[in-house]
């Protein structure tokens, strides 16, 4: 009596693909830091391999953030602004005299705040995540500019800009804080229910709720880790330019979003890990640093940049596809 | 104890849960009062007053869109009703949110598979309701008791994979076993048969009983009569949304149900002409491509060939080779006489070939779109006076698909995602019997479909068959393709196994040879 | 050529950096030095020039020329590039000791001389230096556009009391907006008789909508910087005066202390390299004649 | 045997339905402008109207374009930069002495290829949309600084710059430029079988591919429509600024896809119109010209913006759960 459709059936397993797929997306790192260190004298220096890590930080934070979000199929298009808002509320806090730590403390609460009314205006005002975080982007700016009156402010403690420029063991702090962040966002999306459920929403909405995952709760949580950590990204750039201004980080949102499809994130969710938007970012910040180190004209570097990541998601499209 | 049980007795000590255990067999567990559902202006639901006993077996039946699924979506907290009252175990309940109904072990398995097509299937059968530790989760624990109950259910399954890898027929599995595993008090099946053959009908027979067994109360929604006998204990019957009446399974016949049904009778539901064959229409000669080896048959004139099969005997595999949608390896097509390469679906099309896809959701239909722009899609070029569509012959022709079918809908224009499952199942149907084709390929066509349409649709192969075209009849439910087949040929793994005339072998030979034993 | 010396503008997407860029590589050529010429996407990006700086250091060259996007931010960076190489600052100051030397426009200076210009256009049109003014801004937060504007009202508040300033904008960079918020300050202000477009872009976008509107007469704008466009609008009388630097000599001249410093010779700390106010009238001077028509 | 499926069942036709959005986007865009007629003295002048009228008209042909794109499910981020680069192109061409209609049309023709180049990328690379796009954002900005040197090309053709100033019928002829793309986009959208092939395959493009759509053209068609309309706006804009430049229009993809999205367009594909983009820019446009004339500070004008938008977008989502 007992039949098997198994027998016809031998799907390759989803967590060694995903290994083998992060694994050759490292691999073209590790392919483009070979060419450069071939084709420059300085690419391996100790102090551009710093400057490497310190440049890719930001974005690779930015990214973490944002793949929480996509993954739920939505899209955070206001995390530019929000790094530049924290720099200004991070700088007018300080300025006003409160202390460091309260000051950061307060400037993530209100990463916090800004998560949660884009999880509300998804959840109980129906609107699609784009049209939120748009406003909110066109908003904040908007915020951000009154309180500097259009121009910046500047952080005089010195202790905190010097953060972004020392090294420990090392490594650029800059870098650590993105170990910081990526070890408990790990952790979180492939190893608690939390994340499970952040697939799961991607997937199918509905097949989650009847499930019993609440839905908003997982939608507000996704938001607000993606502010949370642009929040965060604005306090580091607080400290690498020692100013808050509420203009800096324009377009950041996009190197983010594409620093996660890069990284293999589907923008129709249900899609995505922890590993690969880190080294989307990274990607792009070593194209960056490559070009600058081979002198390339930097128009030539937006052509440049264009195609790689053309060629780039192709051979990964063109890999998938084959392992399938 | 089986790993079945361990896994349902996770979740024994929650009080909510126990309530149930303590109304005595035979019973009522759940009254519905008046229950009553509307969508905008659609009453999907009329007062409808309903008591299951617990321990019973109570099948549902009724037409297409007679409210079945919108009654088991009010008590499993996917909607919300309009008014009315649902008692559980004496106490008046709101049963507001899914959440809700899990707690008090009210589960369904629904008539569109609702899981996450990306997840693996253990993660599936698994959430919401995670093994933890430390606030992590035991994925290799889990995925190890999801293959224990797989395999103590007799589904077979990978727990690993990726539900979307599975067919739909295996994902209905995948939901079955979710819903027996999660402390079951009361479990819904709506049209649970529709997707499996009649192996995996009897393997879901067992576990029904089983479940039975165990003092879990099962509602049973299915269009196929013989199954109510075989199972249920007592039949309840919806018509137009309004509860028409519930019987003894042992006082009652078929006959009796539909009338009830359907407010009439109908004295047979196979219709079979004679009608003389014609001409060879298609051959296919040792035709193999992904999923399917070496197949040869072929269509006449005024001929309904039927492949029978288990699910994944390759069946749909060789009707998208044939259409042009997966590339032949080896083999040759000939239509009318001639040789031909079908390099793409239009190609087909052009030809004069038309494919009913076996799943609606994922090839058949664009659910977030009008009906009438479902049925028309193969037609557009036909509908269009240069590069505009004639808006006239645009709404004739869907007008006229949703009258023959008898398509339940107050206007071409509604989204088809907000119909019920045999009235989507037509416009699949209906898409392609406007193309005018000469050979059909239907692929499940009356999965979902109640009785009194499924008469209708066979009368329509008729009319097609006596129109000069031939038709090749996919399904997987036996008696369809036995009663209706000119020539039934069986497939196991990919390959033709068995080609046998109208009626010349019997059920038996027929299923041992798609088993293979 | 083993000496190298790159230049870091703030942006490269514009004509002012172009003419930069071109004094640079003059230089470069007539020097026989290696000119890189490097830059961020854009005025505002203030983490890319710092990242910009840093790579450039990396690369061990005998000196940088910079123009520091934001005073304050690339203060800290230019001390620490200071360290290992002699850094020159070009156009815009940054809050450093560390420059080896400073070749620089005065931008609040700039500022008031685009005041002193409209209030004479405006007085050699109506006769009086009176009248409803306006200020456009193309980017809010950008360094040296803040000084214009902080130049620009302080002159008009203290020396032109006749002028009112009746609309303080700011718009996004691109031309389009400076057109649409000058048309719609046309709708709104039929008493405007002065506007200042505080750079090339701005003045472009401005221009367009005076001349769209054959306004000339009545409205007076004065932009800053120059190319063929805003050139042409000043010869026919869309725009009333343009405030012009000399970028082509920040280029060449900073590369060229840049050297002298890296061969320890000693140079001066602080160069103005002035701007100057252009009108129709003044334009064909043989000397605004070549700030107007950079050799490029 | 006749069942009458009338009888229980009365839903309110979708065409209705879609009027009545239309209608009500409309009403609010009524209620923008009477708002600002009592507000300001100068909204209702004719000059003011036909300000207007220009400046909403470029972000609306670009909506159009992106419109079809969208409800295949894809995205078009090129859009601003197509419309730069256009701008450079045709100021090239004729400073190279092209004559002005050849100009005009090879300018058309390069947007033409650079959607078939996006079509490309899609169907038979099977890169994302979103990263196809932002490559050819990313390299034709780079494309036009080189050919450009990273300023800009004066456009000296008279006839050619005075025409975006110009009036027929006391209409401006960029509105009429928008009247001559959004009527052939209706019939196209919603009278042509091409038209419903779009929202096929944005709703499910195996069922369109089962059913003989030709799923691949109807991506290309898409991504080139798009593609073009962003270069006749920047045949416009080179019109209407009188120069050819590079990083002008940048941030106008996101313009073009809010307003789309304000028009009832669906990121997810399926569901959209010709109408609603057009009033959608519409509405954008009234924003940024009520706030000029009621002389709101700049930054101020952004919030509103942003605020505005959710409020828009959030009352439409009210009316359609409503009416449903
Ligand atoms: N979301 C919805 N919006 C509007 N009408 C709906 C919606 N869902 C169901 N309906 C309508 O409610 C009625 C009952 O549907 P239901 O799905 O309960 O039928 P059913 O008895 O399960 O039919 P079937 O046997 O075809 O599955 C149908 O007329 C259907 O069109
Ligand atoms: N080795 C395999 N790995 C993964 N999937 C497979 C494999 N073999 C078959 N399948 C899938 O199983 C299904 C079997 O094919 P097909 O649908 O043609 O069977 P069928 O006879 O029509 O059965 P039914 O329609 O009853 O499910 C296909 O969807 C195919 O993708
Ligand atoms: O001098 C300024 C520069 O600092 C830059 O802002 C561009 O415009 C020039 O006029
Ligand atoms: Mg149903
Ligand atoms: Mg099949």
């Amino acid at each position: 009596m007992a039949i098997t459709p198994s027998d016809t059936v031998a799907v390759a397993p989803r967590r060694g693909m995903n290994v083998l797929f992060s694994l050759t997306l490292i691999g073209l790192l590790l392919f483009l830091w070979i060419a450069l260190g071939l084709g420059t004298a300085s690419f391996w220096t100790p102090l551009n391999i710093s400057n490497l890590l310190r440049q890719g930080a930001m974005t690779a934070i930015l990214a973490v953030g944002q793949t929480f979000v996509i993954i739920t199929a939505g899209i955070d298009l206001s995390v530019g602004a929000i790094v530049g808002f924290s720099s200004v509320i991070l700088a007018w806090l300080l300025q006003a005299g409160v202390p460091l730590w309260p000051a950061i403390a307060l400037t993530l609460l209100m990463g916090v705040a800004i998560g949660v009314f884009h999880g509300f205006g998804i959840v109980r005002m129906g609107l699609p995540p784009f049209i939120i975080t748009l406003a909110t982007l066109t908003s904040l700016r908007g915020i951000g500019l009154l309180l500097t009156n259009g121009s910046t402010i500047s952080i005089t403690n010195e202790a905190f800009t010097n953060f972004s420029r020392a090294d420990f063991l090392g490594i650029p702090s800059l870098f650590w804080m993105v170990i910081l962040v990526a070890v408990p966002a790990y952790i979180f999306l492939h190893l608690s229910r939390w994340g499970r459920y952040l697939f799961a929403v991607g997937s199918n909405r509905e097949a989650a709720r009847l499930s019993g995952v609440n839905v908003n709760r997982t939608i507000y949580m996704a938001y607000i880790l993606s502010a949370t950590c642009a929040a965060f990204v604005g306090v580091l750039l607080a400290s690498r330019i020692g100013i808050g201004n509420a203009t800096q980080a324009e377009g950041w949102e996009l190197q983010a979003i594409a620093s996660t499809v890069i990284g293999g994130t589907s923008l129709f969710g249900a899609v995505g890990s922890i590993h690969g938007p880190l080294i989307g970012a990274f990607i792009l910040a070593t194209i960056n640093n490559g070009a600058n180190l081979l002198n390339v004209n930097s128009f030539w570097q937006r052509i440049i940049t264009g195609l790689l990541i053309i060629i780039i998601v192709y051979f990964d499209q063109l890999r998938r596809r084959g392992s399938r | 104890m089986t790993s079945l049980e361990q896994v349902a007795h996770r979740h024994d000590d929650s009080p909510v849960l126990a309530e149930a255990n303590r109304v005595p067999p035979g019973s009522p567990i759940l009254e519905l009062k008046g229950l009553q559902k509307n969508y905008g202006y659609v009453q999907a639901l009329k007062p409808a007053t309903v008591t299951f006993l617990a321990g019973e077996i109570h099948a549902i039946v009724g037409e297409n869109g007679a409210g079945k699924s919108t009654l088991i979506k009010l008590l499993t907290g996917v909607i919300t009703r309009t008014a009315g009252e649902i008692l559980w175990c004496g106490n008046s309940v709101a049963l507001a949110t899914p959440n809700e109904a899990i707690a008090r072990g009210i589960n369904a398995v629904h008539q569109e598979v609702v899981l996450c097509p990306h997840l693996s299937v253990a993660a599936n059968l698994f959430l919401g309701d995670e093994i933890n530790r430390n606030g992590l989760m035991r994925k290799r624990q889990m995925e190890k008791m999801a293959q224990a109950v797989l395999d103590d259910l007799g589904f077979h399954l990978p727990a690993a994979a990726v539900l979307s890898s599975l067919t739909i027929g295996q994902q209905q599995l995948v939901a079955t076993a979710r819903a027996a595993m999660r402390g079951t008090q009361f479990l819904i099946f709506d049209e649970p048969t529709a997707y499996l053959t009649r192996q995996e009908s009897a393997q879901l027979f067992k576990l029904i009983r089983r479940l039975q067994g165990e003092g879990v109360t099962i509602v049973y929604i299915s269009h196929r009569m013989e199954e109510v006998f075989e199972l249920a204990d007592r039949v309840s019957v919806l018509r137009d949304g309004t509860h028409v009446g519930t019987r003894l399974v042992g006082e009652t016949n078929e006959n009796e149900l539909i009338a009830l049904m359907i407010n009439r009778s109908i004295e047979q539901i196979y219709h079979k002409e004679e009608i003389p064959l014609g001409e060879t229409i298609l051959e296919a000669r040792g035709l193999s491509g992904p999923g399917f080896e070496n197949v040869s048959l072929s269509v006449r004139a005024g001929e309904i060939v039927g492949l029978y099969g288990l699910i994944g005997a390759g069946r749909s595999e060789f009707a998208l080779g044939l259409y042009g949608r997966h590339s032949t390896t080896s083999g040759e097509i000939h239509w009318m006489g001639k040789k031909v390469d079908i390099r793409d679906e239009r190609a087909a099309m052009d030809l004069g070939i038309a494919l009913a896809p076996e799943s609606r959701r994922d090839q058949g239909l664009c659910l977030n779109l009008p009906i009438g722009l479902n049925i028309n899609l193969p037609v557009f070029k036909r509908l269009s006076r240069g590069p505009v569509i004639s808006r006239k012959d645009e709404a004739a022709n869907a007008d006229k698909q949703i009258r023959d079918l008898s398509i339940k809908t107050p206007s071409r224009r509604v989204l088809v995602s907000s119909m019920s499952g045999g009235n989507q199942q037509k416009v699949v149907i209906g898409k392609w019997l406007s193309h005018g084709a000469r050979l059909f390929i239907f692929d499940e066509p009356t999965v979902g479909v109640d009785v009194g349409t499924k008469a209708e649709i066979y009368r329509l192969f008729a009319t097609l068959l006596k129109g000069g075209a031939g038709i090749i009849l996919i399904s997987s439910y036996l008696p369809e393709v036995y009663e209706l087949a000119d020539r039934l040929h069986v497939f196991r793994r990919g390959q033709l196994v068995g080609s046998h005339d109208f009626h010349a072998a019997s059920h038996e030979d027929v299923l041992a040879e798609a088993i293979g034993v | 050529q083993d000496v190298t010396i790159p230049i870091i503008v703030k942006d490269t997407t514009s004509f002012y950096w172009q003419i930069v860029l071109a004094g640079a590589r003059a230089a470069g050529k007539d020097l026989g030095v290696n000119v890189p010429e490097l830059g961020a996407q854009s005025e505002s990006d203030v983490n890319g020039q710092i990242s910009i700086l840093e790579n450039a250091v990396a690369g061990k060259p005998a000196a940088v020329v910079i123009s520091p996007t934001e005073a304050k931010a690339l203060g800290q960076p230019i001390d620490e590039a200071a360290k290992s190489v002699p850094v020159i600052g070009i156009d815009s100051g940054a809050d450093s000791k560390a420059f080896s030397s400073f070749l620089t426009t005065d931008n609040v200076q700039g500022g008031r001389i685009a005041a002193d210009g409209l209030a004479a256009a405006i007085k050699e049109a109506t006769g009086k230096e009176e009248g409803e003014v306006a200020l456009i801004t193309s980017l809010p937060g950008a360094g040296s556009l803040e000084q214009r504007r902080e130049g620009f009202l302080d002159q008009i508040k203290t020396k032109y009391p006749g002028l009112k300033l009746i609309a303080d904008k700011y718009a996004d960079g691109q031309a389009t907006t400076g057109l649409n918020m000058m048309t719609d300050l046309i709708t709104a202000n039929p008493n405007l008789v002065g506007v200042f477009a505080s750079n090339l872009i701005m003045a472009q976008g401005v221009g367009q909508a005076i001349s769209e509107n054959k306004l000339g007469d009545k409205i007076k704008v004065i932009g800053f910087d120059s190319d063929e466009k805003t050139v042409s609008f000043l010869k026919d009388g869309a725009l009333a005066g343009l405030v012009v630097q000399d970028p082509y000599r920040m280029g060449y001249d900073g590369v060229k202390t840049a050297l002298a410093v890296s061969k320890g010779q000693k140079v001066e700390a602080n160069v103005d390299t002035g701007a100057n106010l252009v009108t129709k009238a003044n334009m064909s001077e043989p000397k605004i004649d070549a700030l107007l028509n950079p050799k490029i």
